[in-house]
């Protein structure tokens, strides 16, 4: 029910707004256009692509899950001040946003590989090494989408009025019921943007993992390693499989649209 | 179980040193100016911010000493405690926000909603059980506030301004209702209000807080009869002096000299109702031993009567009749005599 | 055209691995060719071919393959036939010391070995394919990496005890090359050709004939590589 | 003054921080402790790393201006409603994220290649084509960057209560001013956060640069590139550039730690 | 300079419904139950929300037909508006609050921060300047707020509630300070307000507003002599009856009646003061021609005198001095008989 009128403001906004959208959205009409779609249909029914999808999925989820159990209390721990050590742990987590996948996947083989001592750990005790399994690929898409998660909610942390949980705390709420029934609830914005772009960021993620998981159709092809591996040979089926993680995640945003509905 | 406040606590320019005793059953109203440090007292109380000395004991136990370890969390004092702001959830429907409370201690679902309905009713918002925050008005907000704090029959209650915002009619009714809940209530409880009805109305005694310091307690009684300063004065509508008795006259700051009736020789404070106070066109010749002539500053209509504001040295408040307004031709900016009886000064040592 | 670095540089587009040589080689040219500046484009032969489709401007292409080179040659961008100015063979990669004794392909097929190979997609894949064929081993790779560079990082950090790459990349200090004999090797051959949308045709013949001249020849040699 | 007893989710919150960041910690620690340090300072001050150094910084700050140029904008736009307009602009916004860097390479060449309708424009109207230019590694990191901030500020955007606009409305501010002395201060988090991703995002990127910008060293080849070839021939040696990589967004990270300061 | 307010407002149940103008000089009082629509009303006013038909005009130029095309955006419409929530910046110091409004008009920082410094002194806020909101006191951050609004000197003053959270003495000046703000301010100003003081000190005219509809308007007078509703009656504090009148007697709904002086017959509201309802233990005999007995509800002790709540078929108040109460012994439970004379029931055809 309210209006406001046109202003220089909304005009100015208009146009930047229309050249982001153009500049955003020509790129996607180019490859969608270019795309092999009669190919693609029959592509899509195939056993390795329909295997790279199950695993793109897999290990997207598991980085999205991984995210919110590890990265939900980091980013808690992160907003309740502004520390030195604080400072430090944020810039280590925002590291893996800065360096080269290539390298943050040897940053991986270093520290959980076989060789390593966690690694080493690893396979004495659950009979197997971490790299080269699918488990791989989760923790290499945890590793380059979780950041994001984490400083995006932070951000919503810190914007939350602490009066809301003093409310919470007098009305005898322990921190579970504060952190369930008040924060979560109040960060939605956040929280849901931090997922959503852990979950893009795991899903298009094939630099590191490559490195970290390998390569090997069934166990630690993702979809955007079949499409690294389908550029080698086929570029068209290249771009045609990097249209079907498009449609992926597509998909996922079309089914979370509605929850960008504005709280108030 | 009684509630004991013995503490300071310094925020920003605010100095807070407490020695408070709230008994079981009783109602305290603490009144004070605007940032003398009501609200910071209550939170201390809850246990939302922490003592920096002293103790605040709860039935005898310690709920804050002052150094951390004993401090007890809020969540854990079971209190029931309405905001200045009333801090509604503002992604929960006024049913959900009352209903909270009796979540956090283990009710069920759909019992805390039966329960929560029940209040929202017995607020006069039965309609807006479903309504968020954002969509109810302040006062309807405010008396969600009120049921969202004493639906869960805390164990310590206090509430900070909690009919600011109701209108008047519902006022009344919320304050007989409140006064009724009250003294069902077993615990102490602490209501901080800035209208003395609901004070007088509501609380067994009342506490003046100034600047972060108690300066007088008492039954509503004693201190409306006694009121030891200016605020307190104006709070219960009274003209307000203070000064140095010296034979027989209280010498004001600046000068002014008011003839009073007092064995009492020294500091003092004097008050006297507004009804007290006479004016006249000329100068009066009779009983009234203080007379000076005054400019009228303001003419405020009550009810049934006109509050005549004077200036001059000893600046006061007289109470007269429209039909005196009237047959006087009272104006601002009309310089007129004022008159006062000396026994009609109420003298009182400081 | 122009372009953003001036009329005086000759670009060359360059297969990944090619990378030290070729820098080495236009470190020379330049120093001879004071008037003429080498921009380097290296990337994986994909990525080249793609920006060479999309209309990137080069003046000399080397690719890593035959087939990428064969490519380009149809899209009519080739001036001039393709020249094969170096030759590269497999290798067995492993672990500096050889800590798990490998020193035959055959030795591949043991199961207690964490064994790395390239995807049939990547040249390097499709030719240790070959030889394990020709040498009648049956291997169980634990990852089919798009990139050799991927494979030998994983040797050298121990993570695979061994894989098959080319012998040029042997020369990291953590790792060792197992050469393979040549009934069961493979031979690559790295092609240069001028493209026909230079603009530095001059120059361009330049740094080829550079390439394939003695002096570059010693380079590459240093780097591993064979003389065609 | 707050102080809150210990809980059992404190206790939860602590011990999953940790190991979170253990998670991140221990990548870092292995490159930094595997990185070849006296060869390292030698490198920084030969010209190649100190071209790819500039060239790094260039393409990233230019990306982040592009982005709060564009994006904030295109983020206004995406708040103010739930359209499916906007659900399908906020969908082409993240598929950046989302697609492997190297199709989004090919995306831009695509949309802005010299044999594009757009990029023939720009050659006609600029005298030269943007593949292959500095210009191009600004567009490749603003592509791949800015969708951090767009959703970034986003989120903060949804989380701004609107009535403190409608006061400022009241007290005569027009749209500029609420934007400027309002909406903008009251986002900051989000604001900080999304400018903080979309650097390091854009500082990171190597693929759709290497693709859409080429790698020519003094004009295109940014740090991370520089990286990706010396990995072709000197692994340590790029396990170092990298580490110069992550020095740079450590010396911003660090100067901007002040501004993580709890607005309340 | 006026203001016309002539339209139809839907916002969830609230139905508002408004035909209303306020001249140049002239302070109205909006006052109305909870939830009636003031505060949509003054929001609609200062283009905060649109209109859904009707007309918003000032001085003659329309700021709202309800088509959106000749809506005036608020920053455009040079109001001045107290929130009811304050709403201050909780990023910008108290004077930078206040000197927001001064900036938006084009006046430079410093020449903005002097004049919002010497606005906050007058609001007794010299000392808390450079306070953020959120360490301000309830009653400092609405004073604030008051100050931000009346700072920038508007056309249009809307106060929703303005001394609600002002503590009691501080209000008497604050008020004082207002009315004599109000009386140089040229344009028209509305004040919503929940206390009768304020409407009667600060409005020239009052306007009752009960479910999104103006049930009264009238001068301060007119509406405390002759209250329209029970709402009006509560706020001034007079005992309300709705009922029929026959045969001089109004028959009120649920069937008791009470006898009357009036030539009126019909549908009627009648009124009375607490003073002159009279309490008896035994039936009285004598000239009040109404008496019944029935149940003391509660004691409400008020400043002077104390209010009995009488329940019964016709629930009413009775305001006896604390004397009578000790001497007959008054108390909640008590049945006692309540008298009437007839010539004190103000009846009104309605
Ligand atoms: N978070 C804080 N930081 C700094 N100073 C604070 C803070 N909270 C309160 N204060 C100071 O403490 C003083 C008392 O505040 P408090 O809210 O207790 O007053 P109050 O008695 O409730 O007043 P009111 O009647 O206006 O509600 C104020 O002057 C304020 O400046
Ligand atoms: N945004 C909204 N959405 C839905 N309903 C609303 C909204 N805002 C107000 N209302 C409804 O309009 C009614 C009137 O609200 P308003 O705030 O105008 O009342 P008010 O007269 O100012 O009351 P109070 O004295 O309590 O401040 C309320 O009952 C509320 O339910
Ligand atoms: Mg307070
Ligand atoms: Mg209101």
């Amino acid at each position: 029910m309210k209006r406001r009128s046109s202003s220089s403001l909304r005009v100015l906004v208009a146009l930047l707004t229309a050249i982001a959208v153009a500049l955003f959205a020509l790129p996607i009409l180019a490859i969608v256009t270019s795309a092999p779609w009669s190919r693609l249909i029959e592509q899509l029914s195939s056993v390795p692509v329909q295997q790279a999808l199950g695993l793109s999925l897999i290990s997207s989820f598991g980085a999205v899950l991984l995210a919110v159990l590890l990265g939900l209390p980091l980013a808690l721990w992160l907003s309740q001040s502004t520390s030195l050590l604080r400072t430090i742990v944020r810039i280590i987590v925002t590291l893996p946003i800065v360096l080269p996948p290539v390298t943050a996947g040897i940053a991986l083989l270093l520290a959980y590989g076989r060789s390593s001592l966690v690694g080493a750990q690893f396979e004495r005790w659950f009979g197997f090494s971490l790299p080269f399994s699918t488990a791989a690929t989760v923790v290499a898409a945890a590793y380059m989408g979780m950041p994001f998660f984490v400083l995006s909610v932070e951000a919503g942390l810190r914007a939350l009025d602490p009066r809301y949980l003093d409310a919470a705390a007098s009305l005898g709420a322990g921190p579970w019921r504060r952190l369930w029934s008040v924060t979560l609830p109040m960060i939605q914005p956040s929280l849901r943007t931090g997922i959503l772009l852990c979950f893009a960021r795991a899903l298009g993620e094939y630099c590191a993992t490559q490195m970290f998981a390998g390569n090997l159709p069934g166990s630690t092809r993702t979809l955007p390693l079949a499409c690294a591996v389908a550029m080698e040979v086929d570029p068209e089926l290249a771009i045609g499989l990097s249209l079907i993680l498009a449609s992926l995640s597509i998909a996922v945003l079309f089914v979370l649209r509605h929850s960008w509905t504005p709280r108030r | 179980m009684s509630l004991h406040l013995r503490f300071n606590l310094n925020r920003g320019p605010l100095q807070l040193k407490l020695d408070l005793a709230v008994n079981a059953g009783e109602t305290l109203a603490l009144v004070g100016p605007n940032g003398s440090g009501k609200t910071t007292c209550l939170h201390a109380a809850a246990g939302l911010i922490s003592i920096d000395h002293g103790t605040i004991l709860l039935n005898g136990a310690v709920l804050d000493d002052g150094t951390g370890n004993a401090f007890v969390p809020a969540e854990q004092r079971d209190i029931g405690i309405v905001f200045q702001e009333h801090r509604l959830f503002p992604h929960m429907s006024a049913q959900d926000n009352v209903a909270f409370g009796l979540r956090a201690h283990g009710i069920g679902r759909k019992a805390a909603r039966l329960t929560a309905a029940a209040w929202l009713s017995r607020m006069g918002l039965g309609d807006f059980a479903a309504e968020k925050p954002h969509s109810l008005s302040g006062g309807q907000a405010q008396r969600v506030a009120l049921a969202r704090a004493l639906a869960k029959a805390p164990r310590l209650l206090l509430l900070d301004e909690p009919l600011a915002a109701v209108d008047a009619s519902a006022r009344q009714d919320l304050r007989r209702d409140l006064a009724t809940h009250l003294r069902a209530f077993a615990g102490p409880r602490i209501i901080v209000t800035h209208d003395a009805v609901d004070a007088f109305v509501l609380a067994d005694r009342i506490a003046v807080l100034e600047g972060g310091r108690i300066v007088q307690t008492g039954t509503t009684e004693a201190i409306s009869s006694n009121p030891r300063t200016r605020y307190v004065a104006d709070l219960i509508g009274l003209n307000f002096f203070r000064g140095v008795v010296r034979d027989s006259a209280l010498e004001l700051k600046n000068g002014a000299r008011l003839i009073v009736v007092s064995q009492h020789q020294g500091n003092a404070v004097a008050t006297m109702h507004p009804r007290s106070v006479a004016l006249f066109h000329e100068q009066p010749i009779g009983s009234p031993r203080n007379a000076w002539p005054a400019p009228i500053e303001a003419l405020e209509p009550a009810l049934d009567s006109v509050r005549v504001r004077i200036g001059g040295q000893a600046p006061l408040v007289a109470e007269v009749t429209a039909a005196t307004v009237a047959s006087m031709g009272l104006r601002p900016g009309l310089t007129i005599w004022v008159a006062i009886k000396a026994t009609e000064v109420h003298v009182r040592p400081e | 055209h122009r372009r953003t670095t001036g009329p005086h540089s000759i670009r060359v587009f360059a297969a990944a691995s090619l990378g030290a040589p070729i820098s080495a080689i236009a470190k020379v040219f330049e120093a001879q060719h004071p008037d003429l500046r080498v921009e380097l484009n290296f990337a994986g032969s994909a990525t080249l071919l793609m920006q060479l489709r999309e209309g990137a401007v080069a003046d000399l292409l080397a690719t890593a393959d035959e087939q990428s080179m064969a490519t380009v040659a149809t899209w009519d961008l080739t001036s001039g036939s393709p020249r094969i100015f170096a030759q590269n063979q497999l290798a067995i990669v492993v672990r500096k010391g050889n800590p798990k004794g490998i020193t035959a392909l055959k030795d591949l097929a043991r199961s207690d070995l964490a064994i790395g190979l390239c995807g049939p997609e990547v040249p390097a894949g499709r030719y240790a394919r070959e030889a394990l064929e020709t040498a009648k081993v049956t291997v169980h790779p634990r990852t089919l990496e798009t990139s050799v560079q991927a494979l030998v990082g994983k040797v050298s950090l121990g993570e695979l005890d061994a894989g098959i790459a080319y012998r040029t990349d042997a020369n990291r200090d953590s790792v060792a090359a197992v050469a393979i004999p040549n009934a069961h090797n493979v031979t690559v051959h790295y092609l240069i050709a001028t493209l026909s949308h230079g603009l530095q045709r001059s120059g361009a013949d330049a740094f080829c004939a550079m390439v394939l001249s003695k002096e570059g020849q010693d380079l590459l040699h240093a780097h591993g590589f064979l003389a065609p």
